[in-house]
């Protein structure tokens, strides 16, 4: 079995789905010859020539919309958004037209259409190229939101969304695109939707996080080990429509919440996530819910991501809260 | 300077105002039945459009897009168009949806609050009416990209207003079809305003066909009351596209003589001599002249005429007014191909507490 | 002293300010010679002239961007988007620039403008004009979002917005556009910013809410008065950023906490209320906090829509939840 | 079919490749110090770019985007501008900011991190570097808008690239520019390539001058290495705008030399053969050699100059280096006006767990 990254998870996903679903077309800018800014396409265009790997014009709202013009006439578009920062021209064909098409025609119309991009900081990137605003998408009606956190998530997430015939934003948490390998079977086996993803099971506290984050968290826990608290972290993964149920069994057992995320605090998904548990499962709760996140700030350039992104410190300070009072 | 490009822009028209030939007669038109097909489809969408006003006027329909004026342009779309081609309108093209089999009921379920009217008995693969203007054309653009990668002898028509020509989506459309050489045709029917913009507000260009320049496609403008010409020009963009020539700009140029809705009070900022000049000009007096003079029209035609479409339209609202409300649960049952947890909870609520909102 | 609605408010304070500061210009769609489709900015331009009072083209990124441009060269542009429902192109100007400007440029420029829309359901408009989608505008960082819930809050709030050297999205709820006349001394007073109202006291449970639902939820609030429930309601006010500690006062008193809100549950501004309170107020919980919001669905078309929005009944169940044990 | 409307697009070029005079020399021109001026900051230019590309290779710089080719065009724009109109620049525009006054420190600090690299000591007014592409060019317009309402004679200058073109926001401003007569100078750096995407996927239209029909307003291409041409037509652009005649689109056709930044690696998806043939087009060489026929520079010139350009870069990389990172503060103390109660809690932790990310 090859050992793979994450990025060549979606990569491995992307030729798989296209070899065996003549639907499949990907799309976006620099895809083509060019592999992707990423290489996330790499070689496919070689592969399945430019009518099923186009590049576009620069334009992501035309991206969005000739998607969804695609996927409702019975293609399966798989969009490239180049970075997330420049995601948000997309946001008027998403919220208005992809994830509303199947409700406004009582489906007789849907739109099976992917949306790509890498997210999230902590690559030294220029300006504009670190964002992480899942929480946008994440409050779109008829949007799936997913974000893998490993390459065999990658590998097997990408499957399921392309195959899922409703709209669904999949964003890559870019800063861990190369961190890992793991071995991935390319046998064309999606892994579920909707559900969340145990990394690490504990029980003192929860853990609820995703993406790039996932990796702080499990260091954090390590730590935390070794200071007798035992930690279950959770890989959300499908930020939207949430798998609320398997955090509220969690906390159940640990009696703890603490959340992290990349992204700003305020309206982040991880409100969301708190809130579910304030409401169906506060009496299980021996602790406040932390939430251990990005600031409330613009993401600032690069000398100074690194104290914006939580820190191992600051997860392992968060869950310590949890144990005061 | 030397001069290193040089575009121009072609414009057609068949019947003058007066009904008077004014250039050759295309080949369907030398056939008078087929221009009396497109008469009593503009008559009937003339007759169904005042309808769905009174039908406002009186409770018994929200917010309704008159599309007084635009029989022609609508109309001579839809004629030109084949059932398997894909139509992405706006929201006031009916002359082109009831040609392509959308029924009167449907429109009147959609501006009476119902999303039924969506789900297009005929023309399934039509899109809905948009409401966000200038979405449409990447729809359109997309649709007809499908349809070339999938070598399919099928083309894509949008429509847009000359307001809607100002939106980005607008021109990021006509590039990408223009750059893949799409089968796409690209309507704008320049009713002269947008709600109360006045097309000296909304662009300087002198004609909206010549946007096509940008994206390097050609553009032409006709007369948008001339159902003539208006069809003979689709057809032939058409044929183009279909072909595999590439995709064309059209903009009809025509008037809204109605409010822009009936939310809207054109009075409060238009001149009321403005609306009485381009009465004159309007789409259906012509091509009556013109079938008349032609002895292939008579009064009595028309009053029969006139009798059959009062008939249907009054059929299809007794159909809409005789349908009942979805249940509550439709709210959540097409959300998406399968229903997510926690939307399960939710449409239990839902169910729970129907109708204490009241308001019906 | 003038008795007057929600939306003459508005247009007073337009008014006033347009009167004392040359800066201040109106524009966007329809809001000439039409005075705006809902007569917002009605008698604007007779006054003040073309040059102040601007019909645009139809673009509503050009919109926000021109006003961005407008606003970082000395101007206080107060634009119009015609309903929220196409309030999304103006994602990217907003959160790519509105919100940023100030910080990437360590203050060197600043986008002192406004962003009015009215939002919200229940005046059975046609498709895209009813959305509640302030939750996306309440995750941009450097952005405040304001929404006035009276006369007087609409005159006081939107002249505190026009003056603030920073962007605002302002949204009117048009629901109550005209549903409620006050006593409004047009005396060019602005009200806080960043602070909460209370609109009711009570010991037994807090409310919180904004907009249009201020008005269910205080018919809710009489109504359980005679069930011997005494409510706080509490008009949030500024969505973001957040008045946290009068809500924790309040809960610090009553130990109970709803939310309601139009917008779709996940995701919405309601999961920061619950998320913040779960944080700093647990201990002062003697219920789960309940939401009672609008459903993770498309906003129906007219015929459903008073199905979508919550009601009165469902306030007062969600109430009385937090009383059940 | 009737002609209605017809249009052309003029081409300006001064000097050819070899630096000979195929059109009249402009006024400016005539004198020789004022063509020495815009020389030497071409030469600065690169001089510089090519040491911010080695400080990147070093690891002493972020991501660069470089204006390799770029010189004439963008030395043209500075030169034509007055320093009270505005800039809105994309990313690479250096020769047009350092004319303006912007500090080559300034530059570094942006691509090392650090936003004080967009607060600029000079052109205060100014727009920073814009990443969103299309973005800026709605930026200027509305500080044109601005410009015109208070009656200053100042004009504002945005940049967009040729993929930059496809970009709604683009069109957009040009459709406001043109309708409301504002005084903007929008211009096209068509380099041919969009990162890997060459013009040919990007557009249909044969130029890109000629997208300034779809707004009604004059579009001009000019050879944008030679800046001679260069800064005459953007000199003719602002004239017209200053004097209220409206805005202009003016497409330079040059070629990006270099990779597109440098993350990129170009030789994936361009061919060698036709970067070569780029490089004896490049904007120096003919400029030079035009001079050293007219014998207004010579050998020892061109040394002297190269020294100093070395020497004043190597200042500002001294003072770029020597720049301490902002303490962490900084992240809270621009978001707005004044701190909101919310974040001086954040602020404080950020100063808590200051470091403890690593990564520096
Ligand atoms: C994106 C967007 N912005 C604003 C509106 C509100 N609106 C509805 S119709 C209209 C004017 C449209 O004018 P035009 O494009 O000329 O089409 P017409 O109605 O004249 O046929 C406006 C501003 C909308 N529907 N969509
Ligand atoms: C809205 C947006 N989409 C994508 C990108 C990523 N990107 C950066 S530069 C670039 C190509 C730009 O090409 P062009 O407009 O020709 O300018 P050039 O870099 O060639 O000067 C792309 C796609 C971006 N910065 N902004
Ligand atoms: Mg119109
Ligand atoms: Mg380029």
């Amino acid at each position: 079995m090859p050992k793979i990254t994450l990025i060549e998870g979606v990569t491995m996903a992307l030729a798989w789905e296209m070899e065996h679903d003549d639907r499949v077309v990907v799309l976006g800018e620099d895809v083509g010859v060019n592999g992707g800014v990423f290489r996330a396409t790499a070689g496919l265009q070689q592969r399945f020539g430019g009518d099923r790997v186009m590049d576009t014009p620069l334009a992501e709202s035309m991206i969005a919309g000739m998607s969804i013009g695609m996927a409702a006439q019975g293609m399966r578009p798989v969009c490239e958004i180049q970075f997330m920062g420049f995601i948000y021209p997309t946001v008027d064909q998403m919220i208005n037209h992809a994830g509303r098409l199947r409700h406004r025609t009582r489906g007789r119309l849907h739109v099976p259409m992917v949306l790509r991009a890498p997210f999230g900081g902590g690559i030294h990137a220029p300006e504009h190229h670190s964002e992480s605003t899942e929480a946008l998408f994440a409050h779109m009606p008829g949007i799936r939101v997913v974000i893998p956190s490993s390459p065999r998530r990658a590998y097997g997430l990408l499957l399921a969304a392309i195959r899922d015939p409703d709209p669904v934003v999949f964003l890559e948490p870019k800063r861990i695109y190369r961190l890992q390998k793991q071995e991935v079977e390319d046998n064309g086996e999606a892994l579920p939707l909707d559900t969340c993803y145990i990394l690490r099971e504990g029980d003192d506290v929860t853990i609820v996080t995703w993406g790039a984050m996932t990796f702080e968290t499990l260091k954090a826990a390590e730590e935390l080990d070794k200071e007798g608290i035992s930690a279950e972290v959770i890989d959300l993964a499908t930020i939207s429509p949430m798998d609320l149920d398997t955090i509220l069994e969690s906390v159940e057992k640990t009696g703890r919440l603490v959340i992290v995320h990349e992204a700003a605090r305020n309206c982040g998904v991880g409100a969301e996530v708190a809130a579910g548990v304030a409401e169906k499962g506060i009496w299980d709760l021996k602790a406040p819910i932390v939430r251990v996140t990005g600031y409330d700030t613009v993401m600032p350039l690069f000398r100074l991501e690194y104290e914006y992104l939580p820190s191992v410190a600051r997860i392992i300070d968060g869950v310590q809260k949890t144990f005061e009072d | 300077m030397k001069t290193i490009a040089e575009f121009r822009i072609p414009y057609r028209q068949v019947l003058d105002v007066d009904g008077r030939l004014v250039s050759d007669l295309p080949e369907f038109a030398k056939d008078p039945e087929e221009l009396l097909r497109l008469y009593r489809m503009m008559m009937l969408t003339r007759t169904f459009d005042t309808k769905a006003i009174n039908l406002q006027r009186t409770g018994k329909l929200g917010t309704y897009a008159s599309c007084l004026g635009h029989e022609a342009a609508h109309v001579g779309i839809g004629a030109a168009m084949r059932p398997e081609d894909c139509f992405a309108p706006m929201y006031r093209e009916y002359g082109a949806q009831f040609w392509r089999g959308v029924k009167m009921e449907e429109v009147l379920l959609y501006w009476g609050g119902d999303e039924r009217g969506n789900d297009f008995a005929a023309a399934r693969h039509d899109f809905p009416w948009c409401v966000p203007i200038g979405t449409q054309c990447l729809h359109a653009a997309g649709a007809a990209l499908a349809y070339k990668l999938r070598d399919e002898q099928r083309c894509a028509v949008s429509v847009i207003g000359d307001g809607g020509t100002s939106q980005g989506d607008f021109y990021e459309a006509l590039n990408l079809a223009a750059v893949r050489e799409l089968p796409a045709v690209f309507v704008v029917v320049n009713n002269k305003w947008a709600i109360s913009v006045p097309l000296s507000l909304q662009t300087a260009s002198k004609t909206l066909a010549q946007k096509a320049i940008a994206a390097g496609m050609p553009g032409i403008q006709v007369d948008g009351n001339d159902v003539i010409a208006m069809r003979q020009t689709m057809e032939d963009a058409l044929q183009q596209a279909r072909e595999g020539r590439g995709p064309t700009l059209v903009e009809a140029v025509t008037y809204r003589l109605s409010d822009h809705t009936t939310a809207d009070d054109a009075s409060r900022y238009r001149q009321k001599g403005e609306v009485e000049d381009a009465w004159k000009t309007e789409p259906l007096l012509r091509i009556r002249r013109y079938l008349m003079d032609s002895g292939a029209w008579s009064d009595a035609d028309e009053e029969a005429l006139k009798a059959d479409c009062t008939q249907r339209v009054d059929a299809a609202v007794a159909a809409y007014l005789d349908t009942p409300v979805q249940p509550v649960e439709a709210m959540f049952d097409s959300m998406f191909a399968s229903l997510p947890e926690s939307l399960a909870e939710q449409r239990q609520t839902a169910r729970r507490f129907v109708n204490s909102g009241g308001h019906h």
